[in-house]
């Protein structure tokens, strides 16, 4: 089970002992699965989620294991399933919509943000909207300009909307779980390639509360505070840092919204020095969010100004080589780092 | 058609008659913020629908919503309060006039964006699928929010799941100043339904009776398990699109020719009393009703407190 | 039809069949990134409806591209470099396949946005209205795309302003793993070219001589300033949604049945020879023809350099 | 004619010496006009933009003027109408297509992001897309929730689009001008009670390059970087701080990307104060971006941390009392600029 920050937030993870080896999306299945069977008012919605088992595979066995009526396979309508997962929500039901890749959420965002998220607030509290919009974003495949972007900062840019990026299959599955019983909109949102990255996963129930950072790694030197694939970078840079004798901390944030700030802020503090790391491109990023709230809130204890290593700002490229370039990897945040404390 | 459910059309078409009366003359002494959309000249739409329907069936609805919502039974004082921003307005202030809910009664609100609603009350009809319920949902909407993704996308969705759900578009013959007949390269918009696979119905939305029974139908349709349906209510608003639109796309004689001709409250009066349903006193005696009501819900709205301070982050997420 | 028309339309489908063969051999070969999409089993259709269109008349394609791009004459050597990510490629390696433009014949791109071609076509078509050309625009996309909010209000726009494009809806039967008789209530997906008022047009997309006709009517019917067509192409895919889709949700039977009963190639072939516009021996020179043209193009496109390194902004902004 | 920053991202502003009183929406109108005359591949699509005049008048008369072929009214069609706008724009044409509420663009954000804004690159430069999106945003009306949002951030977020936010009625002609003459896809937002406000505007061509900030008021005490209605504000409040002998400096953005940093730093440098202030939601708005910028450049200049003064964390309200509450009014600014003072 991974180590948490145990902050003022939320209360702290919930998981029994016992663990096994899986992958992230086959834990990503597993919380699905044990949602489906503890609360029959779970269903999913999304395109080839059925005998496909989801573009991803994330839902794989689950059309035999629940059949149709709560597995159920859309036409390409993103706009049409994501506002009928909202009327759904609003009535009863705990609906699971996915948005195969991120970049698609351009399509549905209307009844993502005027209608799931706004709901609550404008009708005086009259509803709630029980919904989790799963959805994945993130270059490394090829998939050129329209199936890579990360777009998490539009996300967390509407008030309503509670923002997940879990960077680890433990996470993956507790953060999910959590979702699906979180009576508010939550986009919850994957990274390509994290699905088959592999780690240990309570089997039984597992939930990380939303809103909740976890410290993956400590250390003095500085504060590497970063979500979804970065966080696997970033904790290989501190692993090379540590080599030369800097002792990175590395903060996953786990959760944009609500923002873990007591944990980002006591490890600025301490370390004295804080980059923040994402994948999305920099300008207009949560990046600067987090490097701003920084900056705002721990001034006097920095020794550095605060520095934010994110993508660059360009559409995905196809090409290899390029697409590579485009995104912060391994090397740049040893760099970074080093940078950051004047080496 | 018997005496209590033709009187009981008539009170509900009344009552939204007056109600937009009421509201117009209270924005006009500057108590209301924001915007109005008048339903007035439509009233029949509302009442015909929503007289088939149990407080557990919902409905959504539109910027133009006053009369979904009174058809489905709401308390007057409660939407007076929300359109003049009180605590005790069914949004706490929060919405206003563009976002009146009233859930208690399935109406889970009118909506700011055209097209909005039509898929969520799409999903509130798959709860009732899911759940094996007999509910049914209704999604208002008008000519205009049928040209918007929105509408293809569920109704095709509804086709394929056969999912308990009438589409009721209000043809009132403009999208704010865009005329239908400009908007669309067909004269029936029910014409559409067929290339979901499911029924489409064109009716006379002036006239309460033609409303009702069509709706009939179509709920029924939808209750039994058979699926949606598309029912289009040909239809005109006497007022303009909001309080103070200048109308520079209409001429008055197409306004007054659509007022005088048929004007559905009058003829609804006349037609009760043609079949014998009521007497012109039994109707004045409603009449008279209603206005006290309306005055007394006006005065109760305006004696509530002022929207309470916002809460944040509490009323905006149930947990956080 | 005349020998040259029929033996061009072989040589275009023979060459779309053996383009998406020979990348699929250098996917296999992991000299491609990404996902590739066979057009295997369309050809018929982009040949058909191309074989109509100028240089300077527009198609929008979508991720399954590569047989529109052929189809409206691209150059072989520059798509197969741009799936190898040459610097020599369409788009200079940024692209890959699912974005293949080729703005000098009219190609404004593949897409990967499932009905993201389909308003962009329309706004081509508003273009040559606007500018008074007879040029016209075609929207490749599939079945699935049909369900697609952009599909619905593109052609109602195209229908009301009377604009000079064709929507060709590439029905192979399936949306990824989802099959058109689960995604429509409906049979005939052409019946809802009446929802919008324009024609709608169900051909067999497997006989290139069908298509070729009917795309033929509907495109000399936008080049005369008669307004937008809806063509329905029923067709099947004989690949895999994407290289290497484990295909979990089609048989072994129904795959094999749809290629041997009417494979649209083999189709032609016998067409033309049965007809007299061709003989075997012509056919199998056009094969060779095209098979030794295609590994001139594949060598080309390998001795091409590697996409250069990003230029920020220049890349992106055409001023910045 | 409005000072200028005159820095070295563009060129000065053009425009000859006649000017007289315009509101702001005529201002915009008067431009649209003026280009509309000046070249035939310039149309305008939207909705109730022809005899209606549009929601705000801003097009009023120029359907009497260019005919029903070049004042393009459409269904109420978001997507179809901007993805049409990018067709035309792709094929030769100019079109300015309008979004009547920035509300609306969830609708409309697939042909603009994906689209437009990533066309050129996708396809390797062979294409241009001179497309303007005429928008507005902003609360104050009473139009609640879905009818007040500011999104700008949405935009900035995006590589391939640039984002423009007139404050006053001369910027506001200049800034569309240029808008409607640049290759790119531009996202020209507005601000609804903008429109009734009045100023200067040059009577003939006025063009404002794009990325060109402008100091609306200077001093040498603190700097306040804005945007859009805010700017109004921040000149109330800097007079308000004058009489106290504070001078602060209001430096208009005007256009978000291209963002004109060297104005911003050199008079951060010169204040060594930085007040950044918006309508927009502070959770991941862009003054988030200014914030972590100035931190990141301008650490040491400071005197005391960048701080940034923006909306609530909630769906805009309706009633009025509570509307004016959630966003910065001109008393917030002044006790922001006192307290960033150390007042
Ligand atoms: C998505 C969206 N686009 C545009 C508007 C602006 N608008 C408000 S009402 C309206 C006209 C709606 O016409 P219709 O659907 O026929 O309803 P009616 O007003 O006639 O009842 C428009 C364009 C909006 N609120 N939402
Ligand atoms: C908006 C959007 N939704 C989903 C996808 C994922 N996707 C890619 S191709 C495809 C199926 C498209 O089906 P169809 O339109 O019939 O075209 P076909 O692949 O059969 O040629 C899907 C769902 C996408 N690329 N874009
Ligand atoms: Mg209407
Ligand atoms: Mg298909």
């Amino acid at each position: 089970m991974p180590r948490t920050s145990g902050n003022a937030l939320s209360a702290d993870v919930i998981s029994d002992g016992e663990t096994r080896e899986m992958f992230y999306a086959e834990a990503l299945g597993d919380a699905l699965r044990m949602e489906m069977q503890r609360d029959p008012r779970v269903i999913v919605l999304g395109e080839d989620i059925a005998e496909h088992g989801g573009a991803f595979q994330v839902t794989a066995g689950l059309l035999a294991e629940f059949g149709p009526s709560r597995i159920r396979q859309t036409p390409i309508s993103e706009i049409g399933l994501v506002g009928t997962a909202v009327g759904a929500a609003l009535t009863g039901l705990r609906p699971v919509a996915e948005l195969m890749y991120i970049d698609f959420s351009g399509l549905a965002m209307d009844q993502i943000v005027n209608q799931a998220a706004q709901n609550r607030f404008m009708f005086g509290g009259q509803a709630r909207v029980p919904l989790v919009v799963r959805t994945q974003g993130g270059s490394g495949r090829g998939n050129a300009a329209q199936h890579s972007k990360s777009l998490e900062a539009w996300f967390t840019h509407v008030a309503g909307l509670k923002v997940v990026m879990p960077s680890t299959p433990a996470d993956a599955k507790g953060l999910l779980a959590a979702a699906i019983r979180d009576d508010d909109t939550v986009m919850f949102i994957e990274h390509k390639l994290l699905y088959r990255t592999k780690g240990q996963v309570p089997t039984g129930e597992h939930l990380v509360p939303l809103g909740m950072a976890d410290i993956k790694r400590s250390g003095d030197d500085l504060t590497i505070v970063t979500w979804s694939r970065e966080v696997l970078f970033a904790l290989e840079a501190a692993q090379t840092l540590a080599e030369d004798g800097i002792a990175a901390e590395v903060v996953d944030l786990r959760s944009l919204v609500p923002l873990d700030k007591d944990t980002i802020l006591a490890s600025v503090r301490r370390t004295r020095h804080c980059l923040v790391v994402h994948e999305a491109i920099k300008r207009g990023g949560y990046g600067g969010e987090i490097a701003a709230l920084v900056a705002e809130e721990a001034f006097d204890d920095l020794d550095a100004p605060p520095r934010r290593l994110a993508g660059l700002e360009t559409p995905i490229p196809y090409a290899q080589p390029l697409e590579l370039g485009v995104v912060p990897q391994v090397a740049d945040i040893v760099k970074a780092a080093r940078e950051l404390l004047g080496g | 058609m018997d005496t209590s459910t033709a009187m009981e059309l008539y009170r509900v078409m009344r009552t939204i008659r007056r109600f937009e009366h009421r509201s117009t003359t209270l924005f006009g002494e500057n108590k209301i913020w924001g915007t109005i959309h008048s339903y007035a000249g439509e009233e029949a739409i509302a009442a015909g629908v929503c007289e088939h329907l149990r407080d557990d069936d919902w409905i959504t609805s539109t910027h133009r919503g006053h009369g979904h919502c009174i058809a489905k039974r709401a308390d007057l004082g409660k939407m007076f309060a929300e359109l003049l921003g009180r605590e005790t307005g069914y949004c706490r202030g929060r919405g206003g006039s563009m976002h009146i809910a009233d859930t208690s009664k399935g109406n889970l609100g009118a909506n700011g964006i055209v097209g909005g609603g039509i898929p969520i009350a799409t999903g509130a009809a798959l709860t009732a699928k899911h759940l094996g319920t007999d509910q049914v949902a209704v999604s208002f909407f008008g000519d205009g929010a049928a040209n918007q993704g929105t509408f293809h996308e569920s109704l095709n969705i509804a086709a394929i799941w056969k999912l308990p759900v009438v589409y009721v578009c209000e043809n009132n013959q403009y999208a704010e100043s865009f005329p239908a007949k400009k908007a669309f390269a067909i004269d029936d918009i029910s014409q559409r339904a067929a290339g979901y696979g499911m029924p489409g119905v064109r009716v006379d939305g002036r006239d309460v009776a033609a409303v009702h029974a069509a709706a009939g139908e179509a709920i029924g349709r939808a209750r039994r398990g058979d699926g949606p349906t598309f029912l289009v209510c040909e239809s005109y608003r006497h007022e303009g699109h909001y309080y103070g639109d200048p109308r520079k796309y209409q001429t008055k004689e197409e306004i007054e020719g659509w007022k005088t001709t048929f004007d559905p409250l009058l003829e609804a009066r006349a037609w009760i009393v043609r079949d014998g349903l009521g007497t012109a006193a039994q109707l004045d005696a409603v009449d008279r009703e209603i206005d006290d009501e309306m005055e007394r819900a006006v005065a109760w709205a305006e004696a509530g407190p002022p929207a309470s301070a916002l809460r944040i982050p509490e009323d905006i997420y149930a947990s956080y």
